[in-house]
C-alpha cells in the first residue's frame, strides 16, 4: 500500500434486493490523482459512488479513507471527513439563493468561511454576479458551477463528480473540465464518474472501465485509450 | 344460534366488506373515508325503505349498492387520481354534510334517530354470501391486469404514467367499486341494528376500520379477514376490569403492528411463501 | 359594521392558535416527513400540564417554562417510534398519518382516564382576564390580546428561525431535498429531531395561549382542533409553510364569520362545503404541496 | 427473508394464544344452577372522551351495591354489578347487548344515545328489561315496555320549568334560546319554547355548532339581537363558556339567564366557576337537601372525586340499583335461570308501576314506566352551590 493512498475500496459489494448491483469492487485512488470511472448507464458507477459515501448500504467489503474504515458510516459523517460528491444532474437547493447554497456547503467548515467564499467566486466568477438569486432561476451549466462551489465550501480532501457533463451542452462541458482542471492544480484530488468517456479520458491521470456491476479493465487512460477494446466499445473506434 | 355468536359473525362480516372497501383504494395509494359517506347514505335509504315504501329486502340491497357507487362516482371525475391526503379531506367532508343532512330532515328522524327498520330473515347467511360474492370479485380484480397497474400506481404515479396507465380512470375504478361494497356494507348494517342514529358513522368508525385494515395487512384482500376477527373478538372477551382501556390497547396493538410487521399479520410475501409450501408439498408427495 | 369588526377580531384571535398549530404540524411534515395527527393532542395536553403547574403557583414563566419543557419533551420522545417507522416503511406518510391517529386516540383516552377525573380543567379567572377594551358589540379579552398578539411573535420568530439562521436553513436545505442534504454532509437525524423540538417549542406555546384564550380544556378539544389543523395544512397544499399561514388565519375568522352569520348546524357544514369545492377544484390545494 | 415470515407467522401466533386465553377466562366460568349471587351488567361508556360520565354512573351503581351488600344483599344474596363498555360505538353496544340478553334478570344502560338506539331493539326482541335511566322520554318510549323513562314526558315537565323562570323575571319578553343539535336536545328546546311562550316570552334560536372551539362569535351574533335573556340547551361545558363569553361582552343580569336540567353537570360548575353567580338552572333534585343517605353518598363520592360535588345525574343509576332491589324483593323473583323469562317480566312489570320509590332524595311513583309525580327545582346557583327557589310541579 503506497502511503499517499486517499481512498481505498477492497472488494465491495451491494444488492438492491436480489438484484446485484456491485460485485467485489476494488479502486484505489492516490493523493492529487484524478481518476475516472467510465462505463455505461447502469454499470453501477453512481453505486459505487453512492456506496463510498455511505448513502448506499455495502453488504461485503471494505472502504477506507485516509486509512479510516468509513463502511456503511453515516453519510454525514463522511463528508464531514472530507469527501465531497457532486450528485448527477447538477443538483441544487433550488428554491435557496446561491449564497444560502454556499452556505449551506459549508455547514462543517463555518471558519474560514468569507475566505472560502472567495476563492470559489475566483473560480466561479459567475456565480458572484448570482449571489442573491435563487438558484433555482440559474441555468444548466450555472446550477453545475453552483454544485462544484457548494462542494468546494467544506474543503474536501476528495472531489467525487458524479456524470458531470450530462445534459450540459458541449462548450459549457468543457468549460468545467477546465476549471476541474485548475482545481487539480490548486491540489484537489479528484474522482470522476462519466458516461463521455473520450473526453473523460483525455483528462484523467487513470481509469477503471466498469461493465454491469463488476471493474474489467484499469490502468493508465494512456494505455486505455489504445486498448482495443476500450476504443470499440467507448471511443467509437472502428479499430 | 346465540347473539353472541350471531352479531359477532354479523358485524365480522360487515367489517369485512368495509375493510375492503377501504382497501381497494388503497391499492392506489388512496385513503377513501369517503366510503363511510357511503354507508351512511344507503343505511339511511335502506332503513327509510323498508320502513315506509316497504320494499322488498333484495331490491334495497340493490339499490343501496347503487347508492354507494353513485356517491363515490361523482367526486371520482375530480379526486380519482388525486393526493392521498386530498381524497381524505373529502371523503371527511362529504361524512360530514350527509350527516348535517340527515341531523335536519325529520323524516329520517332528525338528531334523535332513526328507529323501527324492519328484521329481514336469514341476514346472516345472505350477508355472507354476498361477502363470499364480493371476496370472489375484488380476487379477480387483483390478479387482473387492473390490480397489476394498481401495484405499480401505489409504488409510483409518475412511472404507472410513463408505462401507459391512466392513472385517473384505474383510482376512478376503484373508488367506485370501494362505493359499491360500502353501499352494500350500509344495508346490511341498517337491517342487522334496526335503528340508525347520526352519530354512528364518526372518526371512530374510520378509526377502527383503519386499525383492522393496517394490522391485517394492507398488501392483500386476506389479511382483513384475520384481524377484524380477532380484533372483534377482543372486544367481547377483554375482562371487565380493563375493558375501559379497551382502545388504549387497540392503539398501541396497532402501533406496535405497523412497527414490527410493517405489512400487517398478512403480507404479499407469506401468502407466496404459504403457496410455494403447499405447491412443494404436494410435489414432494408426487414424487 | 360593528358586528362585523366584532368577528372579525374573534376570528384573528382565534387564526392566529391555528396558524401555530398548522407551523409547527407542516414543519414535521416538511423535515421528519410524517403526519403528525396527534399534535393538536399533544398541545391540549400541554394544557393540562399548565393546568397542573398552576395549581403549585402562580409563577407566569415557570408555566411557560413547564408547558413548553412537556410539548418539546413529548414530542422529541416519540420522535424514535417515527423514525423506526421511517426505517421499516421508507418514508410513507399514509402509514405515518395511521400511526399518529392511534397516537390521538391513547393521548385522549389518557386525559379522559387520568387528567382531572376527565373533567374539562378550567384555567384561573385571571388567566382569560376581563376585557382589556370594550365598545357596543366589539369586546377583547386579555386572552384574546395574548393568543394574538403572542401569536404574532411566535410566527415572526419562527419564520426567523426559519429564513435568517443557520439552523433554519439547514431545515429547508432537508425539506427540500433530504438525500442532497446528507450528501453535502447535514446531520439528517439530528436535524430532524431539531424539527420535532421546534415543533414542541411552538406546541407549549400554543398551549399557553390557547389556555388563555379558551379559559379551559377538554379531553374532546384535541379531535376537534386535529381535524381543522390538517384541512387547513390540506387546504393550502400540505406542507406549505407560507400557505397554511394564510389558510390558518382564513379558517379562524371563516369559522367565525359562518357563526356569526350562518345558520347553526349548517354553518360548518357550508364552511366544509367551501372546502370541498376548492379541493375539488385544485387537489394539490392553493398554493401547492412542498412535502 | 426468513425472519420476516417467523415473525408474521408468530404475531399470529401469540394473537391467537392470547385470545385462547381470553376465551378461557371469559366464557370458561361454569354456570351455577341456581345463582348464589345477583348479577347486574351495566352497559356503559367508560372509554374515549365521554369516559368521565360513564364513570360517575358506574361509580353510583356500585355505590349502590356495595351498601346493599353492607347490610346483608338482596334476599340473602349479594349483588355485583358488571361494567360492560360500549364506549359510544353502537356496534359495540349490540355486541355486549348481545352478551348479556339471554342470560340476565335485568340489566342497567346502555348509556350515551347512540348505544340505546343500537342495543336496545335486540333487548326488546329478547325480552330483557334495561333500564335507559339516563336518556329522555323520546328515546326510552320507543323500546317500552321494556324500558323505564326517568323523567315525565319532556313536553310536560321542562315547558312549566321554563315558564317558572319566566315569572320570576317578569320584564323579559325575548329570550335567546342556544340549542346544540344532538339527540333530543331540539325537542327540548322546543318546549322549553312552549313554555316561555306561555307566559308571553318569544323565543329566538341560536344554534350551537357540536365542535366549536371559542363561542365569541355566538355570543356577539345573540346580542345583536338584543334580547332581554337567555336559556341554554347545550352541552355543560359550552353553557360555562358562553356564559363566560357574554359577561365579557359586557352582560351583567345573570338572573336572565337560564339552564337546562342536562347541562347540571360537573363540567358547567368547574368551567363556569364565579360567572355562574346568579344564573338560574332547573334540575330534578335538591343538592341542598340533607338526607342521611344524601350525606354518605355525597362524601364518600368526593373522597373519591378529588373534593368535587355529585350533581344531579350522578344519583340516577344508584336509585336503578335500589329500585332493582325492591322489585326482587316485593315479587316472587328467584334468580333460577330456569324461571329466567317470567321473572324478568315480573321485574319489569314491578318497576313499571312501583309505587312511593324512596329514592335517594325524594320519593316518586312510576305508571306504564313514566314517572307520575316528579317535578322539577328551580334553582339560582350561588358560588357552585344550587340554591333551590321554587318547585315545579310537571304538567298532568
Amino acid at each position: 500500500m503506497k502511503k499517499s493512498s486517499m481512498l481505498k475500496v477492497e472488494g465491495v459489494s451491494v444488492s438492491y434486493g436480489p438484484v446485484r448491483a456491485l460485485e467485489n469492487i476494488s479502486i484505489e485512488v492516490d493523493r492529487r490523482e484524478i481518476v475516472a470511472l467510465i462505463g455505461a448507464n447502469g454499470a453501477g458507477k453512481t453505486t459505487l459512488l453512492k456506496a463510498i459515501l455511505g448513502v448506499q448500504k455495502v453488504q461485503s467489503g471494505k472502504v477506507l479513507f485516509l486509512g479510516d474504515d468509513i463502511t456503511n458510516s453515516s453519510t454525514d459523517k463522511v463528508a464531514n471527513m472530507g469527501l465531497g460528491l457532486i450528485p448527477e444532474g447538477h443538483l441544487v437547493f433550488s428554491t435557496m439563493t446561491v449564497l444560502e447554497n454556499l452556505q449551506l456547503g459549508a455547514y462543517h467548515n463555518p471558519q474560514d468561511f468569507n475566505d472560502n467564499l472567495e476563492n470559489v467566486f475566483e473560480s466561479f466568477p459567475v456565480l458572484r454576479k448570482r449571489i442573491h438569486q435563487t438558484a433555482g432561476t440559474l441555468s444548466g451549466g450555472e446550477q453545475q458551477m453552483l454544485s462544484i462551489a457548494r462542494t468546494l465550501m467544506s474543503k474536501p480532501e476528495l472531489v467525487m463528480v458524479d456524470e458531470l457533463s450530462l445534459g450540459l451542452a458541449p462548450k459549457v462541458v468543457s468549460e468545467i473540465f477546465d476549471i476541474l482542471g485548475d482545481l487539480n492544480n490548486k491540489g484537489y484530488t479528484i474522482l470522476l464518474a462519466e458516461q463521455n468517456a473520450k473526453k473523460t479520458l483525455e483528462f484523467a491521470n487513470r481509469a477503471y472501465v466498469m461493465e454491469t456491476g463488476r471493474v474489467v479493465l484499469q490502468g493508465l487512460t494512456q494505455e486505455l485509450m489504445s486498448h482495443p477494446e476500450v476504443r470499440r466499445a467507448y471511443l467509437g473506434s472502428n479499430v | 344460534m346465540s347473539p353472541v355468536l350471531y352479531y359477532f359473525l354479523s358485524f365480522t362480516g360487515i367489517n369485512i366488506l368495509m375493510c375492503w372497501s377501504l382497501y381497494l383504494p388503497y391499492r392506489v395509494g388512496q385513503l377513501h373515508y369517503l366510503t363511510v359517506a357511503c354507508m351512511l347514505a344507503s343505511a339511511y335509504f335502506s332503513g327509510f325503505a323498508a320502513r315506509e315504501w316497504s320494499w322488498p329486502f333484495a331490491l334495497i340491497v340493490v339499490v343501496g349498492i347503487l347508492i354507494g357507487i353513485l356517491i363515490c362516482l361523482i367526486p371520482s371525475f375530480a379526486i380519482g387520481d388525486a393526493p392521498c391526503f386530498t381524497v381524505v379531506i373529502i371523503g371527511l367532508t362529504i361524512i360530514f354534510i350527509l350527516k348535517t343532512a340527515v341531523e335536519n330532515s325529520p323524516a329520517l328522524g332528525g338528531t334523535i334517530g332513526f328507529f323501527g327498520i324492519p328484521q329481514v330473515n336469514h341476514l346472516l347467511p345472505l350477508t355472507y354470501l354476498l361477502v363470499v360474492y364480493a371476496g370472489a370479485v375484488i380476487y379477480r380484480i387483483d390478479h387482473s391486469r387492473l390490480g397489476r397497474a394498481a401495484s405499480v400506481v401505489f409504488v409510483d404515479k409518475n412511472t404507472a404514467a410513463a408505462l401507459g396507465i391512466d392513472v385517473k380512470r384505474l383510482g376512478m375504478f376503484f373508488q367506485v367499486a370501494a362505493g359499491a361494497l360500502a353501499g352494500l356494507a350500509g344495508t346490511l348494517y341498517a337491517f342487522l341494528i334496526g335503528g340508525l342514529f347520526p352519530e354512528f358513522f364518526n372518526l371512530g368508525v374510520i378509526g377502527t376500520l383503519m386499525c383492522m385494515l393496517f394490522a391485517g395487512g394492507h398488501t392483500t384482500m386476506w389479511g382483513v379477514i384475520v384481524s377484524v376477527p380477532i380484533l372483534e373478538g377482543m372486544q367481547l372477551l377483554l375482562p371487565s376490569a380493563i375493558a375501559s382501556w379497551r382502545q388504549v390497547i387497540y392503539a398501541l396493538t396497532l402501533i406496535v403492528i405497523v412497527l414490527v410487521l410493517p405489512g400487517g399479520l398478512v403480507t404479499k410475501r407469506m401468502l407466496l411463501r404459504l403457496k410455494g409450501k403447499v405447491s412443494g408439498g404436494i410435489s414432494k408427495c408426487n414424487n | 359594521m360593528e358586528i362585523f369588526a366584532a368577528q372579525l377580531l374573534n376570528g384573528l384571535s382565534l387564526g392566529s392558535m391555528y396558524v401555530l398549530l398548522v407551523l409547527g404540524f407542516n414543519l414535521m411534515l416538511l423535515v421528519a416527513k410524517i403526519i403528525q395527527f396527534a399534535y393538536p393532542h399533544l398541545v391540549v395536553l400541554s394544557m393540562y400540564v399548565c393546568w397542573g403547574v398552576l395549581r403549585h403557583t402562580d409563577n407566569m414563566l415557570l408555566v411557560v417554562l413547564a408547558s413548553v419543557a412537556s410539548c418539546i419533551v413529548v414530542n422529541v420522545a416519540i420522535e424514535p417510534i417515527f423514525r423506526l417507522l421511517a426505517k421499516r416503511h421508507g418514508l410513507d406518510i399514509n402509514v405515518s398519518f395511521v400511526v399518529s391517529m392511534s397516537m390521538a386516540l391513547l393521548i385522549t383516552d389518557v386525559m379522559s382516564h387520568l387528567l382531572n377525573y376527565g373533567y374539562p380543567i378550567a384555567f384561573p379567572t385571571e388567566w382569560v382576564g376581563k376585557s382589556i377594551f370594550s365598545s357596543g358589540l366589539i369586546a377583547f379579552s386579555a386572552g384574546q390580546a395574548y393568543a394574538l398578539f403572542g401569536g404574532i411573535a411566535a410566527v415572526a420568530a419562527f419564520f426567523y428561525l426559519l429564513y435568517r439562521t443557520r439552523q433554519g436553513r439547514v431545515l429547508r436545505a432537508i425539506s427540500e431535498n433530504s438525500l442532497l442534504s446528507s450528501i453535502i454532509g447535514i446531520p439528517i437525524i439530528k436535524t430532524r429531531v431539531l424539527s420535532y423540538a421546534i415543533a414542541g417549542l411552538l406546541g407549549g406555546l400554543t398551549a399557553v395561549m390557547f389556555a388563555r384564550l379558551l379559559g379551559s380544556a377538554s379531553p374532546g378539544l384535541g379531535d376537534f382542533v386535529g381535524m381543522k389543523v390538517v384541512a387547513a395544512s390540506i387546504l393550502a397544499g400540505l406542507g406549505n409553510l407560507k400557505g397554511g399561514l394564510v389558510c390558518g388565519l382564513l379558517l379562524g375568522i371563516a369559522e367565525s364569520m359562518a357563526i356569526g352569520y350562518l345558520a347553526g348546524s349548517w354553518s360548518n357544514a357550508i364552511a366544509f362545503m367551501m372546502m370541498l369545492v376548492i379541493m375539488l377544484i385544485k387537489p394539490e390545494g392553493l398554493f401547492g404541496i412542498e412535502a | 427473508m426468513m425472519g420476516k415470515h417467523t415473525k408474521s407467522f408468530a404475531g399470529l401466533l401469540i394473537m391467537a394464544v392470547l385470545l385462547v386465553c381470553l376465551a378461557g377466562s371469559s366464557l370458561g366460568a361454569p354456570s351455577a344452577a341456581v345463582v348464589d349471587q345477583w348479577e347486574i351488567p351495566f352497559l356503559n361508556c367508560l372509554t374515549g372522551p365521554i369516559a368521565s360520565i360513564g364513570e360517575y354512573m358506574a361509580w353510583s351503581a356500585h355505590r349502590a351495591a356495595y351498601e346493599i351488600n353492607q347490610k346483608g344483599g338482596i334476599k340473602g344474596k349479594p349483588v355485583k354489578i358488571v361494567d360492560y363498555d360500549t364506549g359510544v360505538s353502537p356496534e359495540k353496544a349490540v355486541e355486549q347487548m348481545a352478551r348479556i340478553v339471554n342470560k340476565s334478570l335485568v340489566s342497567l344502560g346502555p348509556v350515551p344515545e347512540a348505544c340505546i338506539m343500537a342495543a336496545m331493539p335486540l333487548a326488546v326482541r329478547q325480552g330483557l328489561f334495561s333500564m335507559t335511566a339516563s336518556t329522555t322520554y323520546e328515546y326510552s318510549t320507543q323500546f317500552f315496555p321494556w324500558t323505564l323513562s326517568w323523567y315525565p314526558p319532556t313536553d310536560k315537565h321542562l315547558a312549566p320549568a321554563a315558564a317558572a323562570w319566566a315569572k320570576e323575571q317578569p320584564k323579559m319578553k325575548k329570550v335567546i334560546q342556544f340549542v346544540e343539535k344532538w339527540a333530543c336536545w331540539p325537542s327540548m328546546a322546543d318546549a322549553h319554547a312552549d313554555g316561555l311562550a306561555s307566559v308571553g316570552v318569544e323565543t329566538f334560536t341560536v344554534e350551537v355548532p357540536t365542535d366549536a372551539v371559542t363561542f365569541g362569535p355566538l355570543v356577539v351574533r345573540a346580542l345583536a339581537q338584543k334580547p332581554d335573556g337567555f336559556m341554554f340547551t347545550c352541552t355543560s361545558e359550552k353553557v360555562a363558556k358562553i356564559i363566560i363569553e357574554l359577561e365579557k361582552y359586557g352582560w351583567k343580569d345573570k338572573s336572565k339567564i337560564l339552564i337546562f336540567s342536562s347541562a347540571d353537570d360537573m363540567p358547567l360548575y368547574t368551567t363556569g366557576r364565579d360567572s355562574l353567580n346568579g344564573c338560574y338552572i332547573y334540575a330534578y333534585f335538591d343538592g341542598a337537601k340533607e338526607t342521611p343517605r344524601w350525606k354518605t353518598f355525597k362524601e364518600n363520592y368526593k373522597k373519591d372525586h378529588g373534593g368535587l360535588d355529585p350533581t344531579s345525574l350522578s344519583t340516577i343509576y344508584y336509585d336503578c340499583v335500589y329500585m332493582i332491589k325492591r322489585a326482587i324483593e316485593e315479587t316472587d323473583v328467584t334468580g333460577d335461570p330456569k324461571k329466567l323469562k317470567a321473572e324478568r317480566i315480573m321485574i319489569r312489570d314491578y318497576i313499571r308501576n312501583m309505587q312511593d320509590f324512596d329514592g335517594i332524595q325524594m320519593a316518586w311513583s312510576m305508571k306504564d314506566g313514566i314517572p307520575s309525580d316528579k317535578g322539577s327545582f328551580l334553582f339560582v346557583i350561588e358560588n357552585g352551590i344550587k340554591k333551590c327557589v321554587t318547585y315545579v310541579e310537571a304538567w298532568k
